[in-house]
């Protein structure tokens, strides 16, 4: 039998296989993932950029929770100058699709950033971080309201003909209603879900177990709140969305592509089990011969939907 | 000197003995792949084979030795929290899966006689370093109490001379490492080399000394870590000028001293 | 030494201690809290009724997650006839104070549900369900819009005197927001939270493991979730705030309490260890004397506050 | 007959053997002081001391002993899935959690001959229930084939005649136990009473034959359960008339066929 065919489109790119490894798991390109082969993978986001070099957060930055981890690492990056001459370099030399994340405190920043990536070689897209504070709108996160999100992906798409992602942020109420403002703005893909806000808190020292207040939570914890958003959005929008969010298993990616997403983004699962990309991209293989599909796209949005669906809402019960 | 690129590795728990009240000794048997280790150098441990708990626990290297049947390692640890209690209850035969060797060792210096010194668990990576001695090392080991920590078995593992004192008199002088050191250094007008591991408040005043002296002091600093391999940009190292930061995992856990900003250690 | 002193007040109740059993998590009294004495509680909260008997989802209605689980129960209950007859007098000879839980879908179900509970013996409060979808909103849930909310509250507190707890929702871009509206349509107490949405898929099969498409997740996995949105709205409200979800442990009490939560639910975790509240109590004045505190009170909102907080929002990082 | 009290209680894993492929036949040490539970019971088992696996399993109640130094119980169970692959590679002399005796066993029937039909798995509560036999009691055994299930294992626990079939013949009649069950019953003219375990469709199968003949019907169903002990909610069995729903662990696992909605099992 001919081994299946990983191939998938996500949006205008065609990967060599769904598995993507998301923006702020792989250092900035020195170490690169440095223990299963980075080639293996469909594709690979560089961790966010901002405008000016940033150094990030007081530690302790990281604090094990259950099934998870809470991260407050604050977007250190040596800006989009170093990138450009250092990181790009780096992380076009692994060898897949990169996609750059970009960040900006305001719109202009936005513009900007979409400009200098715009002129770089080998991008396969741009992936915007809308989870970063608007400074000129009273600090509130680009991404927890529709109106900012299709201005911010407006201003990105402008400067660009790149193929744009807006990843979004499942802190929200209604996050079909971001994901269908950034599509409006531009957006040619969507991608779900960054970190959860938490927070862990040492009870002998009664201070945070960061070196601030909260962070953002990731890992297996989180799967099942990944899972409901990507559902929920590529249903509602009919966009290419990519689903990640606590995969560290192939049953845990299967899950995002049954229930609907074009690609899966993999993070933390990579921090405790470095191997994990590979066992991933094995066991999706397997599943798709032992379930006879020819191909991974045969089983993305395979999901059987059952009519009794919300005779209740999810949170009241 | 280059790290040696490192591994996932399932290892086998060929020991895991109580040597003080809180103290576990740890001997791995490796296989044949795992790279040789510099002293300095540090493992990530998951401490039981499950997503909870769901990171790896980073220790010091202690020993390592290659052999025709493979590598052994060993680890020295404290029991001071959820994730090392559990670590305490395996069982010898059972597996354990680490990451390593990681990080940045103990650098070669100048040819100046070396005076380590470890504070409590900190002397782990430095019985490595002196099982690699170079002509005039001397090891200080200071620690609370030998009610707290196993000194005698420290004090026999390594091949260096060992300078003793207890916080509480129980063993060797009674004081704290820094002074001790600081009475060692004089007497060699302070033509030494300073290694040191332990408290970041001790590592703080031994630097304080070195860099008052203009003696070379490395420490070894640890930090909360989640992948230990450069990815996550967790393990954050105050360092100099301020606003700058490194990592533990990649450019540490060895640093210079003086490039440390030891108040904005957490 | 004496042992340490656990009463609380939350809000104008006082409670012997902080642990407080919640909504839905043991039953419908008949069976109660089989296997832990109920009247070392703090408090118990009812199951949520509603004006109607509802039978509830289909099967399966639970689903195991990484260190927690998914719901879609439904919100069965014998509606508020049955509750008056049959549960309600169980639940007080429980010998706890009894919290009476409510949900409508519209303004006068709770109208009507709250001059129901008024009129009952041994009520301590009220709890009102926002999580319930309004049909005359287009299903939105109450709880997610401020608006809505005050309506909700108005409604309620329009008909009685008894102390009224609004439960919030997480799954909402601002908890904050909501408890401030609640609490102008008098509330007198805050509770958080209610379950996050999340979904999970048998792979094998391509469909939910759950009867419907998506449920409530709680247990240990959302601990640092609730934790963070205690503190946020316990900070920002003032309000007398209840701090809940993922509680297993004294430690995880402790944090609750630590951030700011005059008591404390517990739910799932009964679930998989009967006697946690036993030993969430032990806990808790285990440490209360190694801390040399004389009242668990001294502990509540203790936390250090670093100034670095929110140099960069948890979500972007 | 009132259900004893549960308690959360600390076994010790005496056995836990490979039965069959997949099976595996788990006896537990109790103490003292568990409930002796009634035939048709079951426990919850955390298969690990730990949250992760998150939720206990339910298994039903295989054997079980009262001696002086305590009791024991057994549980037969097949590995399906993660929390019985790790119960499977628990060891002898390892603590194992578990909350029971829960749930509602098998009702005293009218005194009528008694055929006792279990599908795979399924007839794990019916040898304990074989275990205090009735004088006129037959147990059906029906599974696919003896490569797939313990037959002379289970034949060789009970103290009433078995008769085996099986889908490929390997042992006892070709074919499913509804068959000979119905053939069974046709010898006694119907006067006969029913209790089967099994999977749904087959209990469906019997509940029809049963509801036909107006003969009485226990089941015992399985759902998927949170607590076990009727606090969820979450076990949700569909019973007459629709829109109703009971709790298999607290009303349940064993209902009289007729009151279920078999149309609406998942
Ligand atoms: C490079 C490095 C080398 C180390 N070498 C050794 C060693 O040789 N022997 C040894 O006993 N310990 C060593 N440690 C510390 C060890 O990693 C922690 O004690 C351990 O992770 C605690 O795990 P826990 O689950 O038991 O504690 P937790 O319950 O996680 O925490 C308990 C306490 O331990 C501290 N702690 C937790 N994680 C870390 C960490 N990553 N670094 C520092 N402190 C931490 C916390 O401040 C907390 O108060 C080293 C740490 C690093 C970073
Ligand atoms: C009252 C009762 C008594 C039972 N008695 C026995 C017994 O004596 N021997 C035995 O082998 N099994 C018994 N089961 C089934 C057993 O509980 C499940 O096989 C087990 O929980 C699966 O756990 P897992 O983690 O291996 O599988 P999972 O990975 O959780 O699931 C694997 C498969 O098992 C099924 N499953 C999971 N949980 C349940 C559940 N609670 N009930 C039914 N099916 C489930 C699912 O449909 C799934 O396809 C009983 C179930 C109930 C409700
Ligand atoms: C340490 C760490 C750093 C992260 N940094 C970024 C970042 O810079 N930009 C971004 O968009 N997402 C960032 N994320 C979010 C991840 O890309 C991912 O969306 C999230 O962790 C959920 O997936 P996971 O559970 O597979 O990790 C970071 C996550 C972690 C754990
Ligand atoms: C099975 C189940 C049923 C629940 N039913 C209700 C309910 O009827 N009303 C309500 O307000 N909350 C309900 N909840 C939510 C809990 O009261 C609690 O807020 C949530 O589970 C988080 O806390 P925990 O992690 O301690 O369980 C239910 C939760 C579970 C797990
Ligand atoms: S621990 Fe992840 S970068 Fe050091
Ligand atoms: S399993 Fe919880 S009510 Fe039955």
């Amino acid at each position: 039998m001919k081994s299946p065919d990983l191939a998938v489109h996500w949006g205008p790119l065609r990967l060599s296989n769904p598995l993507v490894l998301s923006s702020g798991t792989h250092g900035m390109g020195e170490d690169g993932p440095r223990l299963f082969p980075p080639e293996i993978l469909g594709a690979i986001v560089s961790k966010t950029v901002t405008v000016d070099p940033r150094e990030g957060n007081p530690p302790p930055r990281v604090a094990e929770t259950p099934c998870g981890m809470l991260n407050s690492i604050g977007l250190p990056n040596p800006g989009i100058d170093a990138y450009e001459r250092d990181v790009h370099p780096r992380l076009v030399s692994l060898g897949v699709p990169v996609i750059v994340s970009i960040a900006g405190f305001t719109r202009d920043e936005y513009r900007t950033l979409a400009a200098r990536v715009d002129r770089l070689e080998s991008v396969a897209g741009i992936e915007v971080n809308v989870s970063c504070p608007n400074v000129e709108r009273g600090g509130m996160v680009a991404g927890a309201s529709p109106g900012e999100t299709l201005a911010v992906l407006e201003a990105v798409t402008g400067e660009t003909d790149r193929a744009v992602v807006a990843k979004l942020t499942p802190n929200v109420t209604d996050i079909v209603e971001i994901g269908q403002a950034a599509m409006e703005g531009g957006a040619r893909m969507l991608s779900v879900i960054n970190t959860l806000v938490g927070m862990s808190v040492d009870v002998d020292r009664r201070c945070s177990n960061l070196g601030v207040m909260t962070g953002g939570l990731s890992g297996p914890a989180i799967h099942p709140v990944g899972l409901a958003n990507l559902w929920k959005l590529a249903k509602a929008t009919g966009a290419p969305v990519l689903g990640g969010g606590g995969v560290v298993s192939a049953e845990g990616a299967l899950a995002y592509l049954i229930a609907g997403a074009s690609a899966v983004g993999i993070g933390t699962a990579t921090f405790v089990d470095p191997f994990a990309p590979v066992h991933i991209l094995e066991g999706i293989a397997d599943y798709l011969e032992r379930h006879e599909f020819a191909s991974v796209t045969e089983v993305i949005g395979s999901l059987a939907e059952t009519q009794a669906d919300l005779s209740f809402p999810e949170e009241a019960c | 000197m280059p790290s040696p690129h490192p591994i996932p590795c399932r290892a086998e728990i060929l020991r895991n003995e109580k040597v003080a009240p809180e103290v576990y000794w740890l001997e791995l048997g490796l296989g044949g792949h795992f790279p040789p280790p510099y002293p300095g150098q540090f493992v990530l441990l998951r401490v039981l084979n499950a997503w909870e708990p769901f990171l790896l626990r980073p220790m010091s290297i202690f020993a390592f030795e290659t052999s025709r049947r493979g590598s052994r390692m060993e680890v020295l640890y404290r029991v001071v929290g959820r994730g090392t209690r559990i670590l305490a209850s395996r069982c010898i035969g059972e597996p354990l899966d680490l990451i390593g060797p990681l990080g940045r060792g103990f650098q070669a210096g100048g040819g100046r006689p070396r005076i380590l010194i470890g504070g409590g668990m900190g002397v782990a990576p430095l019985v490595f370093l002196a099982s690699r001695p170079e002509p005039e090392d001397v090891l200080i080991l200071g620690c609370r109490s030998t009610s707290e920590f196993p000194v005698d078995f420290v004090r026999e593992r390594v091949r260096v001379p060992v300078r003793v004192c207890t916080e509480d008199g129980s063993c060797g002088v009674t004081g704290v490492a820094p002074e001790m050191a600081e009475a060692l250094a004089a007497q060699c007008e302070w033509k030494v080399e300073v290694i040191a591991g332990g408290p970041p408040a001790m590592l703080a005043v031994v630097a304080r000394l070195c860099e008052d002296r203009d003696v070379p002091c490395q420490v070894t600093l640890e930090a909360r870590m989640a992948c230990g391999t450069g990815s996550c940009l967790g393990c954050a190292i105050p360092t100099r000028p301020p606003g700058l930061y490194r990592r533990a995992c990649t450019e540490g856990p060895v640093f210079e001293a003086r490039e440390i900003r030891w108040e904005a250690l957490p």
